[in-house]
């Protein structure tokens, strides 16, 4: 959108228009830096180095070694002092390197973030923002492909997030680290090089609260539902139906918890058809939860049952066999052509 | 790091004033009865299970007595009954979660400046060392102090929260009560090299193993890592050697892995006799104020068993009341289908 | 069943018969020590004590230290030290003491465990069955009441069960253990007194083969489909429905994964409708896949949309909000209620 | 534990006899052309990626040559190229997972007793010591080898696993290879206490610093280590000090975190230069040797890089091959789904 876009990171200062999501996340930590001194951003290799995808380039400069620092190599001690963090009235945004590196933190993640304002009643909030590159695509190592937000969205206390475009990272982002919950924040790394049109101009960060959808692409026959990088996949298959005349809505959910169960009955409703694309496994992914709400929000009026396109109950490939894994378009229009069956 | 025999002495000769060191005893006796009325409640059916600290007053109360209660803040386990009376924990709130009220308790524990019960072993080390980090990027002065057993020093949390703070040079103090035993399981099977002081120096922090039957002892030794905190030079690691004199739990029979001979042998570590005769030896006390020590925390544990034993269970809407603070729609939902179906 | 039921385990060479939970486990544990020498048994407190629920019990002493035996209190340790142990050609039966403390070993079931066949391509299989007392109804303290199903379920490479009663619980642990894949061996706690009918006598092991589930109670105007403790709510459930001529089918998946969707289609088709009851939180819980395996599976034969009983989506309560975060009798029948509105 | 400065000195003084010497400086060589050649190849495009082990071939060589491998077991992570190639492992397979054909390589690990390339940093640690255990409690005498980094020090699970190494007295010797960074992060901001081997002494257990890039001290420490694991005296730990004079990986940019400087100076502490005048001074190798050596090398690299070059990419239908070693239903459903929608 904007001819201006440019590689150096947007300084709350002043705000250059990103043309990225790697930009628009940088310009969004940023902005949240320089709003409430509170604001602290660690993790492994996030400040001198700027992070290995660089979404925390330039912030240790801007801001400052005490509020942007490394840490020791220990996801278990990033997630807990968190909590201590905030207990003591900081507002952290850890980052986890890579969605297969929060394993170890889990026990921090589910057994304390979430739960610490519960325990407390009230008392000890934790405005946490966990930022964790996610999802797979980009032909990595083991454990640098993984989709986890089924198991966080199981959890409760805590709420998460999955961006799929540049406007729409930078708005989820600031909603996320203003939130006094905590917010699992899951970046699709596919998409950090996306140049969907910028955020400035884009719609106030209050458009991205907590628990909306979006609809990204309008259509009547049937209803597509994704996140992260899968949102851009559904909208290749929606191009290539419309070629037959077949006109697919995109539904974006990019709040993975709380779900938007209303806007999705609400679209379902209108298709009567189903078809929900994500790149974690299918057993037990967020794709059962979606199948189900739609099916118990709009079951009179769905004419076939709600289709998954998942990955398969596989391991995560190396990278020859990553296409064969991830959905893929054709896979997409066979479920929308079963939902005609 | 000390062994138990090599650990100093300071019960002839106490870094204590006298005022304090009655104040000291008189919250360990408290702590003592308050136990044991705790195990007399759960017997009773009013506690479903409770865990007791009986043993480890002196290590709890010396430790927690070293501390700002202005500006410190301290990490408890499950077991830390004595830590929050000499904080000046609301008792009634703390006991709560034993009486498994509220499992975090039902103390403020912001106010108390002492973290809600936490039952991961190992879990809460590294929440001490971020508050402590917190409070050193404020440029405040306060410090944490972690709790926690032996057991726990297994655990991987811990390494990384003392690692993390080392490196971070956080304000924090580690206090690892060790009290021989991690449920059935004994130091020589849980702890490779046998001292969980020794630690410290792969660190580059500083590590005691103290008596920690002896109140003033622990009381020194944790002062001393207190004032290193609030001065800049980071963390140290305070092992207090004491002993676990009843079973993990009310659940736990521990006929079935300790020798009775051990538990019996404690009786001359106990703690509580020992404050005493250190107290009498030092010219502190005398039987007026034990007779009267005695009678007044009786009286304050009793208040605190009943005021606990009244306190009204939660409604059922807590459940939903605070697992966020931003309310989700979906929650809702779930209150009223709770309301009409459950309620 | 039998009155000859006895407090003292069965050991392998003199088969008592087992009338609880617990003693049907320890028995299977005690013959899969005495028919494969390569099994281990450990974990903290499971050697000397006999584990906190006694499961262990007199295993030790019958099969000596080096096979049952203690070790730190490290959770992700004693996961870690079972891949190695496999390696070497040992079947370890690791015990993770409570549910909640399953976080900490979490990178190393699911990271490692459940990858080291599939990423040594078949050279390094992983015979390792971790058992973990789970779920709630107790009044526990915190982390002792927690479901983690959905969370295993998803991860590939893992088996999942989860027994309802003694007799099953002894089948599905031995078929577990001699199963050459990983299982997550998931124990009702509130269930191990459980004195249903005993396995002496009760079907072979070869009757809980992975992936079965099994109709525990017939029935023709709804299927309620459940496991661990939730199954025996169902049978309640269906004993007060058919006091008003409701016949409800209770299906237990024991195999949480995979599931028998067969099974499920079968009996729903049937019934032509569908309750699934979980003590895990609702959002992303298995709930989710199980309805959505049903929709797939009968959706024609679907008269209402598949109901969903579960736990709701906050932190595992303590002791006196327990029952009111449970599924109840109640709750299940409204349920059952609505699938003929 | 050792500084590097205190480590021993063995170049002049090797404990190997001249073959063993020229064997390893061959394996050194080997390893550095084909990383030369891997590096190459990822700018080609055939590597997606690729992580250097450049400057720790002592540090591998050394210590993999330390083993016994008919009955020993290497547990490496993903930078332990050269320890592969010690130990015979088939080097087309292993460098199949930097040609990302499978993420734990193409080799057959227990064939080779080198375990998968384990990516989770601290991860394969605990494996290891299962692994020891799991020989110790069979009665036999093969030990294990963790290798490790500076980085993954600070891994709960590295600790975990050493702690109870050290409990059950498993034949296990830790290798950490401390390059001096992990990623971007400097051993200052990683290690409380700047010590790996330090930390050894908390775990009962010897820890020694060698110099890492001189390959005897390696193979002296790391043989010593074994003998006393096989001998049933249990674990130890051997600290490598090494430098990771390449970047991070291929992907990584150095320049952003480190002084260029400190770079240039690791050339002097080059091990291959140091190994070669070790060879020389010791009149175990002339001219003729490093010609012949440098030929023959550099055509094994070539060899392998022609292999794994020209390696068949795995069929779509590994991806279900695998999972399971019993079979279920529902996999064999969606691997027909891939066989339709798919293949
Ligand atoms: C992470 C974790 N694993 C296991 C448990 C179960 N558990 C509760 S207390 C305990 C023993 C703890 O020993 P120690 O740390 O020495 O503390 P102590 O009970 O002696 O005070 C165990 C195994 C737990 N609470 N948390
Ligand atoms: C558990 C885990 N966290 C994070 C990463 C990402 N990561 C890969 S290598 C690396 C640095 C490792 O440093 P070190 O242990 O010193 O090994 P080196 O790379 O220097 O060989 C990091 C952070 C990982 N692979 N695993
Ligand atoms: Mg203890
Ligand atoms: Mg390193």
């Amino acid at each position: 959108m904007s001819p201006t876009a440019t590689d150096t990171p947007g300084a709350a200062s002043a705000p250059a228009v990103p043309a990225t999501m790697r930009e628009a996340l940088n310009r969004a930590l940023d902005e949240a830096l320089a709003e409430d001194p509170a604001t602290l951003v660690f993790g492994e290799d996030v400040g001198r180095l700027g992070g290995v995808f660089r979404v925390t380039e330039g912030l240790q400069r801007r801001h400052g070694e005490h509020r942007v620092f490394d840490t020791p190599l220990a996801e278990a001690a990033i997630a807990g002092m968190s909590v201590g963090l905030a207990m003591n009235g900081w507002r952290p945004v850890p980052e986890l390197q890579f969605d297969g590196f929060a394993y170890p933190a889990m026990d921090q993640i589910v057994n304390q973030i979430a739960r610490m304002n519960y325990r407390s009643r009230g008392a000890a909030p934790m405005p946490v923002t966990v930022r964790i590159p996610s999802f797979g695509g980009i032909q990595a190592p083991e454990h640098h492909g993984e989709s986890l937000e089924a198991v966080f969205a199981h959890v409760p206390g805590l709420k998460v997030a999955a961006p799929s475009d540049a406007p729409d990272a930078y708005r989820l982002l600031l909603q996320s680290v203003r939130c006094d919950d905590p917010v699992v924040f899951l970046e699709p790394k596919a998409r950090y090089w996306d140049r969907s049109p910028s955020p400035a101009g884009a719609g106030p960060v209050e458009d991205a609260a907590v628990g909306t959808s979006r609809v990204v692409r309008p259509g009547r026959h049937a209803t597509l539902v994704a996140w992260g990088a899968m949102v851009h996949r559904c909208l290749q298959a929606a191009e290539a139906a419309a070629e037959d005349g077949v006109e697919l809505e995109v539904v974006d959910l990019r709040w993975l918890k709380p779900i938007d169960a209303a806007g999705l009955a609400e679209s379902v409703g209108r298709t009567r058809r189903a078809v929900v694309v994500h790149e974690a496994p299918l057993t037990a992914g967020l794709g059962g939860e979606v199948s189900a709400l739609i099916t118990e929000g709009a079951f009179s009026r769905l004419a076939a049952p709600v289709q998954r396109v998942a990955g398969f109950d596989v391991v995560y490939p190396a990278g020859p066999l990553e296409p064969q894994y991830l959905p893929t378009v054709d896979r997409i229009l066979f479920a929308v052509q079963r939902t005609f069956e | 790091m000390l062994t138990r025999e090599e650990a100093p002495r300071l019960d002839g000769d106490p870094a204590l004033p006298a005022e304090s060191a009655r104040r000291l005893y008189r919250t360990m006796l408290t702590a003592r009865l308050l136990d044991t009325e705790a195990v007399a409640l759960q017997r009773q059916g009013v506690f479903p299970a409770y865990v007791s600290l009986r043993g480890q007053e002196a290590a709890q109360v010396g430790s927690a007595a070293a501390m700002d209660a202005r500006r410190d803040f301290a990490f408890p386990t499950y077991r830390e009954m004595a830590v929050a009376l000499a904080l000046g924990v609301d008792m009634a709130g703390y006991m709560a979660s034993h009486r498994a009220l509220w499992h975090g308790g039902l103390y403020d524990p912001m106010a108390a400046r002492f973290a809600p019960v936490n039952a991961v072993v190992g879990g809460p080390v590294p929440h001490a060392v971020g508050w402590a980090l917190g409070e050193k990027l404020a440029g405040r002065s306060g410090c944490a102090v972690s709790y926690f057993g032996d057991g726990a020093s297994s655990e991987g949390d811990v390494h990384e929260a003392m690692n993390l703070a080392g490196v971070m040079g956080a304000p924090v103090v580690f206090v690892c009560q060790n009290n021989q035993w991690a449920l059935s399981v004994p130091n020589e099977r849980q702890i490779a090299g046998g001292s969980v002081a020794a630690r410290a120096a792969g660190y580059g922090m500083p590590g005691v193993a103290v008596d920690g039957d002896d109140v003033a002892a622990v009381y020194t030794a944790v002062r001393e890592a207190l004032e290193r905190a609030r001065s800049g030079d980071g963390p140290s690691l305070v092992e207090a050697l004491t002993y676990r004199a009843a079973p993990h739990s009310t659940s736990d029979d521990t006929s079935r892995y300790r020798d009775p001979d051990e538990e019996r042998a404690w009786a001359e570590r106990d703690p509580l006799p020992r404050a005493r005769a250190a107290l009498e030896a030092a010219g502190h006390a005398d039987a007026a104020f034990f007779e009267q020590a005695e009678a007044e925390c009786r009286a304050e544990a009793e208040r605190i068993r009943d005021t606990v034993s009244a306190a009204p269970e939660p409604p059922g809407s807590d459940l939903f009341a605070h697992v966020y603070r931003e309310p989700t729609e979906e929650l809702a939902r779930q209150r009223r289908v709770w309301q009409e179906e459950v309620a």
